[in-house]
C-alpha cells in the first residue's frame, strides 16, 4: 500500500521559501500569483493489510517524525495499488 | 578549588563539529571531556552535555529532526531534567529544539543561502551558567555558519522568552544574518541550564582562529559547574 | 529491449555510443581475438576515454618534473602525496566537473567535490581543505546570461552544499567570467588531505584469493557513461543522450569518509580505490593493473539500488559515495563491523586472482573477461597535429596600449572594481562554511588559504589559480604566469611552495590550434616548474570543452601547496596599522595585453600578455620569503588581475586605506593597470623598510616606496598628480556589493 | 484559483533524503516501511477566469522555475475554491 503525506508549514509560521518563490515569479512575469506556500510531499510505500491499518501507521510516522507539530500540519492520503 | 568535570560531547551521524567542540572543552583547565555515540543509552554521571554543529542525518526532512529521536537524546532529556547544564551549538540548537527541550525552531535562512562569517553579538544575559563571564551588554565576535538559523517562534513564547530574559545572545543591530525574530542568536531554557545558539563559540577560543570571544562562553560554565 | 549482440555491436556501430572510434574498436577486436560483447565494449570505451586514458595528453603529461626530495608519491595514484615533516605529509589533487556541471549545476559540482574528497580519503587522508575554481561566460549582456546566473548560482550552492555537509572547509578559490565560458562552464575543485606517514594507503591489489569489499551506496544506474559524456563536446543532443544525473549525498559522504579512516586504523586494508568517474570499472581493473594482478567480481554481490540492472549498467555506474577495498584474508568482519556502526553498506563482491585479467560473473554465468594490460596498461596513445594560429603571430606583435588615457579615471576605477572578474568574491564564499575543523588561520578573502597542521607549528598555504587570458594570447607564457603567480600567492602567505597539482581546461585537441595551446602551455607550465623547483605530483584533464565548435579559453588551472614553517609567518593581503609604508616590489611595465583594463577599453582580447622572466621571478619570491620569515611586514600581496590599483583596493579594510605618491615614469593609468608579472605589494611598518629594501638590493629586485597605509582615505598620485581621491567606504562597497547585485536582482 | 504541484525526484535519480529517512523510520520500529520518497509539494493561490487558463498558468510556472527538469518530475491539480 502507498500512503502520500503532505506536510505543510502551519498558517502563522513563516514560509521562507515560499515567500521567495513568490517573488520569482513575480519577476518571471507571473502576475496573477497571490500566495506560494511550500511544504512536503512524502509517499511511504508500507505493507499493511487494509487501508485503516496504513493509516493508522503513517500516523504513528508522522507524529514521531515526518512533522514537527509545533510548526507544521499535515494531510495523509492512502492509495492501495 | 577547581574539580574534575565530566564532559559529553554528543556524536550523531552526520555531526561535524563534534571534533572542534571536544578540542574546544579540552583546552578548559578541569575539564574532561569525551565523545559519546548516539545511540548510548544513559548519560549519567555527565557534568556537562555538548551538542555539537553539522549536518546529523545530512538535516535531511528537517535540521536536527532525526537525531532528535535518538537514544541518547531520551538520556539527554532525563538529565537536562536534573538540571545538567546542556549546550547545542548551531545543528546542536536545531536538534535541542526539535527534541522540544527548548522552544521555537530554526527555519531557513532568510536568503535561502549558507551564511558563514564571523558576526558581532551582543551578550543580552550575561547572568546565566553560559554567559556570566562576559560585560553585559558587551558586542563580542562569534562566527556563524548555518543555513537555517533564522529562529521562529509564535508571539506568545517570544514575550516569554524576553520576560524570562531567556534570549542569551543577540545579533547586534543591522547585522543580522538569517532573519531570526528580535535578533536572536541564542536562548535558554525557564530553568537556564540549557542553552542553544546559532553561532560557534568553539570557533572563536584563539586569537588565531580570528577571535577568542567564545572562551568566555566556556569559561562561564566552569564557573558554574564548580 | 535486449542487449546487442557481439555482431550487432560491430555491425551496427553500437560501439560509437560507447565512446570508442572505428580504429579503437578494431584494435579491441584485435587485441581480445574475438568480438567483444556489450560490457567488454563499455569497459574499453571507458577506460579509453580521455577522462580516464589521457590518449590525448600522455605525450604531454610526461614532460612534467614529478620528483622532489619531499615527494612521496608522484602522479598516478588517487592523489600526491608529499612530506611535511614531523611524520606527517599532505595529500593533495585537481579534479574537473565540467560537462556534469553544465547539464546540472548544483549536483555536478556537489559530485565534483565529494568525488575529489574521495580521491583525497582513499590515500589515507582525513581531508582537511577544499577550493574551487570556477569559470562562466559573462552575467549580463549576452544572450545566456541569465542561464549563467543560474549556473553560477547553483554550482555555488552545490559546492557549498556538499562541503558543509560533509564537514570539511572550503577555503579559497577563483571565479573567472568570458564569453567563452557561455555554453561550457568550468568546475574544478582542489581537495588537501593530510595523513601519518605510516598510514598511507594505495591502490595495488595484492594476494591471490584475497577478499574485495565493496563499500558505500548502493549502485544505481546513476551517470551511466559519465567519463565518455565528459570527454566530448557539448551541443543540442547533450540533453537527450544524457545519463541519469548523479546525485551526491554529502551525508552518506561523511559516513563513508568516517568508516575508511577507522578502518584504515586496523591495518586490515591491503588496497583502496574509490570509485569515481568509470566506476567500479576503472576501480577494479587499476587495482588488480597495479598490483600486477586480476581481479574477478560476482555482480549479484553488487549492492543495487535499482532493479534487473545488467551488468554492463552495474560496471559503467558512476552512483556516488563508493570505495572498493582489498583486505587481508580473514579480516572482513572488522571492516564489516566498523560499516556497521556508520551505516555504511559493506559486502564482499570478488577476489584477487593471479591472471592478469577482470572477469564478471553474473547470475552464476561467466559475462566478461577482459585483459588489464589491454584495458589499462597499453590504452591508444595519440600524437595530435600542433599548428600555431596565424593570429598568434599578429598578437605579438602589437603596441601595449592603443587608447589615450581617458579624462576620467575615477569613473574607470569604479567600473573595474564592479567588474565581475575584479570584484569581491565574498558572495560566493560566504556560502561556504570554510571555519569547520578549526584549522583554518587565514580563509578566503587573501592570497592564499592557511590550515594549521594540529600538533605541530607548521601550516599548510594552499591557493588555486590562473588566467586563461595570458594563455589565450601566448600559451607558453600563460603557462608560466600560471605557475608563478599561484607560487606568489603561497609565498605572499608565507609558505615554500612544496608541489602542484592541475587542472588542463581545453577544447578539441583533434584541431591542430588547440593541441597547439596546449602543448605550449604545458611547455610553459615545466619551465617554471623547473625555475621555482616545483614538482607536479597529480593534475586532471578535461579536453573538448567546446560548445557548437566553440572552444573554451586555453584554461589551466593550477593549485600550489606551501609549507608555512612557523605560526609566525602566517602573511595576509590586508593592511594591518596605519602608518605602515606601501613597498611595491619589482619592475612595472607597460604590459596590457589581456588585461581587466584593457578588455574594459578596447571590449576583447589582443596583444602580448605580460613577459614572465623566471630569473627575475625566482628572486621576487626568495626575498618574498625572506622578509616574511625575519618577520619584516605586515601583509603582502601579489598583484594579478586589475594591477597595481586593483591590489591597493583588495588589500584596504573597512578601515584602512592608503595614501600614494608613486614615481612610476608611466602615463598613470598604464601604471595603476598594467599587469606586469613578479610584483608585489608590503606593508612594512617603517622600522624595517631599510631592511626590506636592502634584501631586494641584494637579490636585485626593484623595491620602492610608494605611499603609506592610512585611515579612512583612498588617495593616489602619481609623480605628484592626483589621479584618484575616493571615499574608502563607497570604492569598497562598490566592489563588496558588485557580485551580488548583478546576481541577485529579481 | 489554488493550484497544488508535487515534484518529485524521476524514478532512476537518486532520492537520498528519502533512504535516509527510510532508515531513520526502521530504526524507530516502522518495520512496515518498504520505501520512501521526499518532494516539494507547492501551493499557488492565482487568479484565473477558469481552471484551464489556471492550469496552464501553472505549467508555465513549472516549466520556468518550480520543477528542474534534469531530474524532477511533477503532477499538478487545480482546486477552485
Ligand atoms: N570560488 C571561490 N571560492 C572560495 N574563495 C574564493 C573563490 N573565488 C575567489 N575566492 C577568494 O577570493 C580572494 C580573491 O580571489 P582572486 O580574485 O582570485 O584574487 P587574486 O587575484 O589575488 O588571486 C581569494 O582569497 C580567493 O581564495
Ligand atoms: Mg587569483
Amino acid at each position: 500500500m502507498k500512503g502520500v503525506v503532505t506536510v505543510m508549514l502551519k498558517q502563522d509560521v513563516l514560509d521562507v521559501q515560499g515567500q521567495a518563490i513568490q517573488r520569482s515569479l513575480h519577476s518571471l512575469g507571473f502576475d496573477t500569483v497571490q500566495k506560494v506556500r511550500i511544504g512536503k510531499s512524502v509517499e511511504v510505500d508500507l505493507n499493511a493489510t487494509s487501508p485503516a491499518e496504513a493509516e493508522a501507521q503513517l500516523r504513528g510516522m508522522c507524529e514521531k517524525l515526518l512533522v514537527n507539530g509545533v510548526i507544521e500540519d499535515y494531510r495523509l492520503q492512502v492509495l492501495e495499488n | 578549588m577547581a574539580q574534575t568535570q565530566r564532559c559529553a560531547v554528543l556524536v550523531f551521524p552526520g555531526s561535524n563539529c563534534d571534533s572542534d567542540l571536544l578540542k574546544a572543552a579540552q583546552a578548559i583547565p578541569g575539564w574532561n571531556a569525551e565523545y559519546v555515540w548516539h545511540t548510548t543509552e544513559s548519560l549519567e554521571g555527565f557534568d556537562l552535555i555538548l551538542v555539537p554543529g553539522g549536518f546529523s542525518y545530512g538535516d535531511y526532512l528537517r535540521v536536527g529532526a532525526m537525531a532528535a529521536r535518538s537514544p541518547v537524546m531520551q538520556a539527554l532529556r532525563k538529565e537536562a531534567a536534573h538540571g545538567v547544564a546542556v549546550l547545542g551549538i548551531c545543528n546542536g540548537f536545531q536538534i535541542l529544539t526539535e527534541a522540544g527541550l527548548l522552544p521555537g525552531t530554526l527555519l531557513p535562512n532568510r536568503s535561502l543561502k549558507f551564511v558563514c562569517e564571523v558576526s558581532p553579538l551582543e551578550v543580552a544575559n550575561a547572568q546565566t551558567a553560559f554567559s556570566s563571564r562576559y560585560t553585559p551588554g558587551a558586542t563580542i565576535r562569534v562566527p556563524v555558519a548555518h543555513g537555517a538559523g533564522n529562529y521562529f517562534c509564535d508571539a506568545q513564547t517570544l514575550e516569554r522568552l524576553e520576560a524570562n530574559g531567556q534570549v542569551v545572545f543577540r545579533y547586534a543591530e543591522g547585522q543580522n544574518p538569517n532573519g531570526s525574530l528580535n535578533n536572536i542568536a541564542g536562548i535558554c531554557n525557564a530553568s537556564g541550564n540549557v542553552l542553544g545558539m546559532m553561532p560557534h563559540p568553539e570557533r572563536a577560543m584563539a586569537e588565531w582562529m580570528g577571535s577568542a570571544d567564545g572562551r568566555a562562553l566556556f569559561e562561564s560554565l566552569q564557573d558554574a559547574l564548580n | 529491449m535486449p542487449e546487442p549482440t557481439p555482431e550487432q555491436i560491430r555491425t551496427e556501430q553500437v560501439y560509437l555510443k560507447m565512446g570508442l572510434t572505428h580504429s579503437e574498436y578494431e584494435d579491441v577486436v584485435q587485441r581480445l581475438g574475438r568480438l567483444p560483447n556489450l560490457t567488454e565494449t563499455g569497459i574499453f570505451g571507458v577506460m579509453w576515454s580521455e577522462h580516464c586514458s589521457y590518449k590525448n595528453s600522455r605525450p604531454l603529461l610526461g614532460r612534467f618534473p614529478t620528483e622532489g626530495p619531499h615527494v612521496l608519491q608522484g602522479p598516478g595514484e588517487g592523489a600526491g602525496v608529499v612530506d611535511l615533516g614531523e611524520g606527517w605529509a599532505v595529500v593533495f589533487k585537481v579534479e574537473s566537473h565540467n560537462h556534469p556541471s553544465a547539464v546540472e549545476p548544483y549536483q555536478g559540482a556537489a559530485t565534483g567535490v565529494g568525488g575529489i574528497l574521495r580521491d583525497i580519503f582513499s590515500m589515507g587522508a582525513r581531508p582537511v581543505a577544499i577550493l574551487n575554481s570556477l569559470r562562466f561566460g559573462p552575467l549580463e549582456g549576452d544572450e545566456r546570461s541569465a542561464r549563467t546566473c543560474y549556473l553560477l548560482q547553483h554550482v555555488v550552492a552545490g559546492i557549498a552544499g556538499y562541503g558543509n555537509c560533509i564537514g570539511v572547509p572550503t577555503v579559497g578559490g577563483e571565479v573567472d567570467f568570458h564569453p567563452s565560458y557561455s555554453g561550457n562552464p568550468l568546475v574544478n575543485a582542489m581537495g588537501v588531505g593530510l595523513v601519518r606517514h605510516d598510514r598511507l594507503q594505495h591502490g595495488k591489489a595484492s594476494g591471490v584469493g584475497n577478499p574485495v569489499i565493496y563499500v558505500g551506496a548502493a549502485t544505481g544506474r546513476d551517470g551511466i557513461h559519465g567519463a565518455t559524456f565528459a570527454s566530448e563536446e557539448l551541443n543540442d543532443e547533450s540533453e537527450s543522450k544524457r545519463p541519469s544525473v548523479q546525485v551526491g549525498d554529502p551525508f552518506m559522504g561523511k559516513l563513508l569518509l568516517e568508516a575508511c579512516l577507522e578502518c584504515y586504523e586496523t591495518g586490515a586494508l591491503l588496497a583502496v580505490q574509490d570509485m569515481g568517474a568509470a566506476g567500479l570499472t576503472c576501480s577494479s581493473t587499476e587495482m588488480g593493473f597495479k598490483g600486477g594482478m586480476g581481479m574477478e567480481l560476482d555482480l549479484d554481490q553488487v549492492p543495487q539500488r535499482a532493479e534487473n540492472m545488467t551488468p554492463y549498467e552495474i560496471m559503467l555506474s558512476e552512483s556516488q559515495e563508493r570505495m572498493l577495498f582489498v583486505v587481508h584474508p580473514g579480516r572482513e568482519p572488522e571492516v564489516f563491523t566498523i560499516c556497521e556502526k556508520w551505516g555504511v553498506p559493506a559486502q564482499t563482491v570478488g577476489r584477487v586472482i593471479a591472471e592478469g585479467v577482470l572477469r564478471l560473473k553474473h547470475h552464476g554465468v561467466p559475462v566478461a573477461e577482459v585483459p588489464l594490460s589491454e584495458v589499462c596498461g597499453n590504452p591508444p596513445l595519440y600524437h595530435r597535429t600542433s599548428l600555431r594560429p596565424e593570429v598568434a603571430e599578429i598578437w605579438q606583435k602589437e603596441p601595449a596600449s592603443q587608447w589615450d588615457q581617458p579624462d576620467d579615471l575615477r569613473m574607470i576605477f569604479r567600473s573595474l572594481v564592479q567588474n565581475p572578474e575584479l570584484a569581491s568574491k565574498a558572495w560566493v564564499y560566504r556560502q561556504y562554511d570554510s571555519m569547520v575543523r578549526t584549522s583554518t588561520e587565514v580563509g578566503p578573502g587573501s592570497d592564499a588559504a592557511v590550515i594549521r597542521v594540529e600538533g605541530t607549528e607548521k601550516a599548510l598555504a594552499i591557493s588555486i589559480d590562473g588566467n586563461a587570458r595570458y594563455v589565450f594570447l601566448d600559451p607558453r607564457t600563460g603557462g608560466r604566469i600560471a605557475v608563478a603567480e599561484c607560487a606568489r600567492n603561497v609565498v605572499c602567505s608565507g609558505g615554500r611552495p612544496l608541489a602542484l597539482t592541475n587542472g588542463l581546461n581545453f577544447g578539441n585537441p583533434e584541431k591542430p590550434e588547440i593541441f597547439w595551446q596546449l602543448e605550449q602551455a604545458v611547455t610553459g607550465m615545466v619551465e617554471a616548474c623547473q625555475a621555482l623547483q616545483l614538482p607536479v605530483t597529480g593534475g586532471n584533464v578535461s579536453l573538448y570543452n567546446e560548445t557548437d565548435g566553440e572552444p573554451i579559453l586555453p584554461t589551466p588551472m593550477i593549485g600550489v601547496v606551501g609549507l608555512i614553517e612557523a605560526s609566525r609567518h602566517v602573511t595576509r593581503q590586508h593592511f594591518q596599522t596605519p602608518g605602515a609604508v606601501l613597498l611595491l616590489v619589482g619592475n612595472t611595465r607597460e604590459e596590457l595585453g589581456g588585461s581587466a583594463y584593457q578588455e574594459l577599453m578596447l571590449g576583447r582580447l589582443t596583444g602580448r600578455p605580460p613577459e614572465l622572466d623566471l630569473t627575475r621571478e625566482v628572486a621576487l619570491q626568495r626575498g618574498v620569503l625572506e622578509v616574511i620569515q625575519e618577520g619584516l611586514v605586515e601583509s603582502a600581496h601579489d598583484l594579478s588581475h586589475g594591477g597595481l590599483g586593483h591590489a591597493l583596493l583588495v588589500c584596504s579594510t573597512p578601515t584602512l586605506g592608503v595614501n600614494v605618491n608613486w614615481g612610476s615614469a608611466l602615463r598613470p593609468d598604464l601604471a595603476l593597470f598594467s599587469e606586469t608579472q613578479s610584483r608585489v605589494l608590503f606593508s612594512v611598518s617603517p622600522d624595517f623598510v631599510p631592511r626590506v629594501e636592502e634584501t631586494f638590493r641584494e637579490h636585485r629586485v626593484p623595491c620602492e616606496v610608494i605611499g603609506s597605509v592610512e585611515e579612512q582615505t583612498f588617495r593616489i598620485q602619481i609623480r605628484n598628480t592626483l589621479v584618484l581621491d575616493e571615499s574608502l567606504s563607497e570604492l569598497r562597497r562598490l566592489w563588496s556589493e558588485a557580485l551580488e547585485a548583478q546576481l541577485e536582482s529579481e
